[in-house]
């Protein structure tokens, strides 16, 4: 399995803040300034949701997201363009359903399958694919269009996957797995479940950073998972719901720019200051 | 089948990784209890089917439309299922199987609300405690089936996600699911999904057919030449075919048909979909005026399973239309898929308009108000009986009381040649 | 019963002397088709109500209910019957006996509509031509029901004399009767009227309690101990009882009761009526709150027959109330009245807030939401089941999706301790 | 079987104009005015309708007439003072539905049964009974009260009455048969079926005379029946129409009453024109 340098390089010093958003809220140009004002407040990865119509892994606050940058005309194709205009420069990983990459193929006159999505997915600089309705079962397809392109495949561990299924998906993974933190779908709770700590000790023998996701919405929390062993921090809902709020009240964008930037930083922040408080216990997982 | 759950490339389990232990322990149940029967998990479903559901339905000669036809028309009446459709088979059997495996709890997704009518029937008879998901437009358009559910004691959640429709009210189901799979069983509302929903689903509908071969054995003296059913997700479409699927003409070794003296005869089957105002499609607005996956749509994924697709060149799946809300649904049953590529099933599409027709003929020559989803099937047969021969089942799937308020605004909406003069119920009813 | 059609001092033929022939051709039709089954009519009838109808439907035990109260409860099913309601069985009986007689007509009143929709239901499917009176206001209250008959192809005729109401569709449909008697048939809706309409009515619905009875057997191994059935006119009532009332514990001779080894039991009939709001009249006004003939009324003469009525002293009969439209009627039928006269039958009465007690416990306990006529027997079992003891048939005479609109005004009315939480429901649905 | 006096006489100068309203209808006094109208224009027999709420009996000219009386309040006792009240001299009919009859000696106190109303029928001066939902194989109860009082029991005979039928009512029947001309209810219509004269010709052999109505609404229609043999001629619901139309226009109780009054005249001179043109061979049925 070829690794992405780009994400590795990520959390080579410590463990990595990676926020996400979904491309396109509530339009192309907006959606442009606030993921840019993320890498500004320290992201270390981004994550970009191109937009499915049916988002079945995603809370509401996600899912609304979705459905305005829909209505705002996002597409794969306008997906890829945007990857190109945007002027950051931290690696990005693409989140999205497997319909859209296996029917990417189809929309430039091919035959379905997901080599012509991940081709040009290398093309335009993403460095890896997390794809919340495929489970390892079904994704050798993909995994091999990554490796000839050289993404990494993000794969979501649950609370829930044990056993045979976290082999599974063992040999598959790459750049990092995705410890979902707690059951349900996305969105911002303030409770750190404490099955976040047994799920990092499932995932102890793991040889890829273990980035911790699902209802992450404050700096403190951020450093509490952090210092509890986590290699990495993923946050949407609270986010998205900063753009939402700009959605609605029609502020002008650069605020809430501004509020995203401040935002990232403080969970960049939280980050950073779980991995000093680490105590050498937590460590050894 | 294979015991992957795909029927060709079809089928699957593409849902988020949170729900796979979930689907993992319901496909042991599904082997267990269906299957094998295990603790008399199927002679308890037979029996509540039997005592609850009013089944076996009658296989009735329709005496006006065979004589019309110059056909041996034949009706599977599961319009008097109770409910007022076969939705119910299905209910009954997820809602006892959650018993069996433990489960304090249930939740369903409902579009136009029949599935959700079923569920919460089923829930109250077995005394589970239900949470219909509903997306808050359709609650609007479908305020009967909500009394009706909040009467059956089930709490029903307005979705207002999105545009508040069916595809939310899954989305958000799947979202309760994920978070409460140790205690709750997901009720889905037909042979779609990911294994083993679309196989359980339809062994749960079988029953129809299982009815239908024996009373046709009875009454026709022999298989009937075709069989006809309206397809949305397609269980009452599977479950109407699935005890024909093998009569289908072909030789066989003694081998794959150990019974050997009794050589399969061919039985045509019709899947009917709704061809709504036309079949084309208008990618640009993402939308598809009709609802005919089978005759139309692409291979993609779907709501946990690789199957036939209304959705556009990029993947996105579009909003299919029908005069009829249990057909509106933009995928279909991987299994129904394959039938269709394989060429045992025939996928046919018959449009609002001719439906409509079929509606109020099965009603003014039968005495029978059907479903406006059954009405396609009637549609069909009045459109094209000229290419069938023999005798014919065709699947009353549901009665049609739940849509006397469309079938107004919809009669009213063009010339229907064989409507009644409605003129006293412009204003509705 | 005596060949003059009385029961005890009951029942007779007061009609207006140019219906007599037509009553007397009917009577003759009656005993050569109904009883001795020439031509093969019974046989006909009972392969069109399995086919057409759904019969057999089922016995089913109410688990839950039958636990709530300490007591064996089984259900009738007839809300599966085609139609949703026990109306089919008498509609598709007079229908086809029409035909055997050879009118080419169908005329029936109806008031809330049931009897007018299965009426239809059974002309469309034998092919005949119908017409329906319904009083205007009827009509206005009643729509759904206007517009499925509409559907079926019948003529709907709006009465608006008087006050448009049931009582004026009697007149208007014995008119239409008396001036073309020799060509059509009237389909009387309950097991009232002249003679032979309380016998054969009774006839066609006894299917009721001759399966009941078997299936007793089958599932309680042996006679229930009670029988419970909602009475208006008393058809569904005389149907459920009919079976039993033999079984009424009394010593027989042998010459009685050849079959001699099976000594009769005792099955108790429980017969409940719409107590309305009160069992009080308000003679100044020619009002009775309720519709509560056997229990409070005086036997007179009404519509062909003498029988117990809501009357005033002079005897002027009295309008009569009751949150259901089905069991809103002053008068029963005369052979329940007699039974109830010589202490077979118990009339009991059930007030509205008991009966919508009874309509919700039954949609919530067993997922059967009940017809507010039927949920009558359920309020009486909630209130009464201390007296009743061992097994229990309450027969589930229809189901409630006609009256989601009343049982929504009329809980939002009151207080209704087991409803569910309607407030969506307040402007309807 | 005893014959009421009255009622032989009104027959015995030869064909009788027998003309019917609704008492009460549409109120107490002004229904007076309008039978005493009646009087005033000819008629030999006057039948005087006794509201009862459910008169299956009668098309809807005379349903709505008794709906209008019932709201005025009209009940047994008010008809039979009415009938004391009334200022008229010709022998008067009752005709209303049994289970007023049968129920009247209930609301005295007393047992139910037709007695004491036929006692109370006799005291008021009523001088004979139609009971349209009265068939002669339930009227014995009701023959024996009349014997006892002295009324006559009108039956009447429908265009289907046959055999044992006729035969049981020609044995009950006193003081004249109502001949219904046609099938149907009562209602003004113009045509005279030739059922009557079938009619009639059954009738032949019974020595009561022959009264025909339903439907008879002008004076030429009676003439066209006397003269073919009918010895009396009742009308109902042409004459209600004139009482419904003053009901609705609200003009005053005199003009409607003279309306009726001329109409009377014309039905009583079109009976007697019809005595006159009539054929011997007609006379010999
Ligand atoms: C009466 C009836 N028929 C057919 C359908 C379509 O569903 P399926 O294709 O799963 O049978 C529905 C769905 O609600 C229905 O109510
Ligand atoms: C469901 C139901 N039950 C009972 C009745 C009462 O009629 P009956 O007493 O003749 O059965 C009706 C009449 O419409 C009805 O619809």
């Amino acid at each position: 399995m070829a690794e992405n340098e780009a994400i590795a390089a990520a959390f080579a010093d410590g463990p990595a803040f990676i926020p996400y958003l979904a491309v396109g809220d509530p339009d192309y140009e907006a959606s442009k300034a606030y993921v840019e004002a993320l890498a500004r407040g320290g992201a270390d990865i981004i994550e970009l949701g191109l937009p499915f119509s049916e988002p079945i892994a995603e809370g509401s606050t996600i899912q609304n997201a979705i459905v305005r940058a829909l209505e705002g005309g996002m597409t794969p194709s306008r997906f890829f363009e945007f990857v190109t205009e945007l002027d950051v420069d931290v690696p990005l990983v693409c989140m999205t359903y497997y319909n859209l990459i296996y029917q990417y193929g189809r929309s430039r006159g091919g035959a379905p399958g997901p080599d012509a999505f991940v081709e040009r997915a290398a093309e335009v600089g993403i460095s890896g694919l997390v794809v919340p309705d495929l489970p390892a079962e079904e994704a050798d397809p993909l995994r091999e269009a990554c490796d000839d392109h050289g993404l990494d495949l993000v794969f979501i561990v649950a609370p829930t996957t044990e056993g045979e299924r976290l082999e599974r998906m063992m040999e598959r993974v790459s750049g990092y797995v995705y410890v979902q933190a707690r059951l349900g779908t996305t969105g911002a709770k303030t409770d750190v479940s404490d099955q976040t700590t047994r799920s990092l000790q499932r995932l102890s023998e793991w040889d890829v950073p273990k980035a911790v996701g699902f209802g992450i919405s404050s700096g403190d929390q951020a450093a509490r998972i952090v210092a509890n062993g986590a290699d990495g921090i993923i946050v949407g809902s609270a986010l998205v719901d900063i753009v939402a709020e700009g959605a609605s009240s029609e502020r002008p964008v650069e605020e809430t720019a501004a509020e995203l930037e401040a935002k990232a930083r403080e969970l960049a922040e939280g980050t950073r200051e779980g991995a000093a408080r680490r105590s050498p216990d937590v460590d050894a997982i | 089948m294979s015991t992957d759950g795909k029927f060709g490339d079809y089928g699957g389990q593409y849902v988020p990784e949170a729900l796979m232990p979930a689907i993992g322990e319901l496909d042991d149940a599904y082997q267990r209890y269906v299957l094998n029967n295990e603790d008399g998990f199927m002679d308890e479903f037979r029996e509540r089917l039997a005592d609850f559901g009013g089944r076996p339905t009658p296989l009735q000669r329709a005496d006006r439309l065979s004589e019309r036809y110059d056909l041996d028309v034949y009706l599977k009446r599961e319009d008097l299922l109770h409910g007022g459709a076969h939705k119910l088979n299905n209910a009954l059997g997820q809602v006892l199987l959650a018993k069996y495996m433990g489960k304090e709890r249930i939740i369903a997704e409902t579009g136009a609300g029949q599935h959700g009518t079923a569920t919460a029937m089923a829930a109250a008879h077995l005394d589970m405690p239900c949470t219909i998901y509903m997306g808050e437009r359709d609650i609007n358009r479908q305020r009967p089936n909500v009394f009706r559910m909040k009467l059956n004691g089930s709490d029903v959640k307005p979705v207002t996600a999105g545009r508040g429709t069916l595809k939310e009210a899954i989305s958000e189901t799947m979202r309760d699911w994920a978070a409460t799979v140790e205690s709750t069983h997901y009720v889905i509302g037909s042979v779609v999904g990911p294994h083993p929903f679309p196989a359980m689903v339809r062994d749960f509908q079988a029953v129809i057919s299982e009815e239908a071969r024996r009373q046709a054995q009875e009454k026709i003296g022999g298989l009937p030449d075709s069989v006809i059913a309206c397809a949305g997700g397609g269980s009452n479409t599977m479950g109407t075919f699935a005890n024909f699927v093998d009569d289908d003409g072909a030789e066989r070794s003694s081998a794959d048909d150990p019974s050997g003296d009794e050589p399969r005869g061919r039985v045509d089957l019709y899947a009917v979909e709704a061809g709504g105002s036309s079949l084309a499609v208008d990618e640009e607005a993402g939308v598809a005026p009709n609802s005919a996956s089978l005759s139309t749509g692409e291979e993609g994924v779907l709501h946990g399973a690789r199957t036939k697709l209304l959705q556009d060149s990029f993947g996105q799946i579009m909003e299919s239309h029908s005069i009829s809300s249990g057909l509106d649904y933009a995928g279909v049953g991987p299994e129904l898929a394959h039938l269709v590529d394989t060429d045992r099933v025939t996928p046919v599409a018959v449009d609002d308009d001719v439906a409509l027709e079929g509606f109020h003929r099965l009603s003014q020559t039968e005495g029978i108000i059907p479903a406006l989803e059954t009405a396609h099937a009637f549609g069909y047969l009045e459109e094209h009986h000229a290419e069938l021969s023999g005798s014919v089942i065709v699947n009353v799937s549901g009665r049609g009381d739940k849509d006397l308020q469309s079938a107004i605004e919809e009669t009213d909406a063009r010339d229907v040649p064989n409507a009644p003069d409605m003129s006293m119920f412009a204003e509705g009813i």
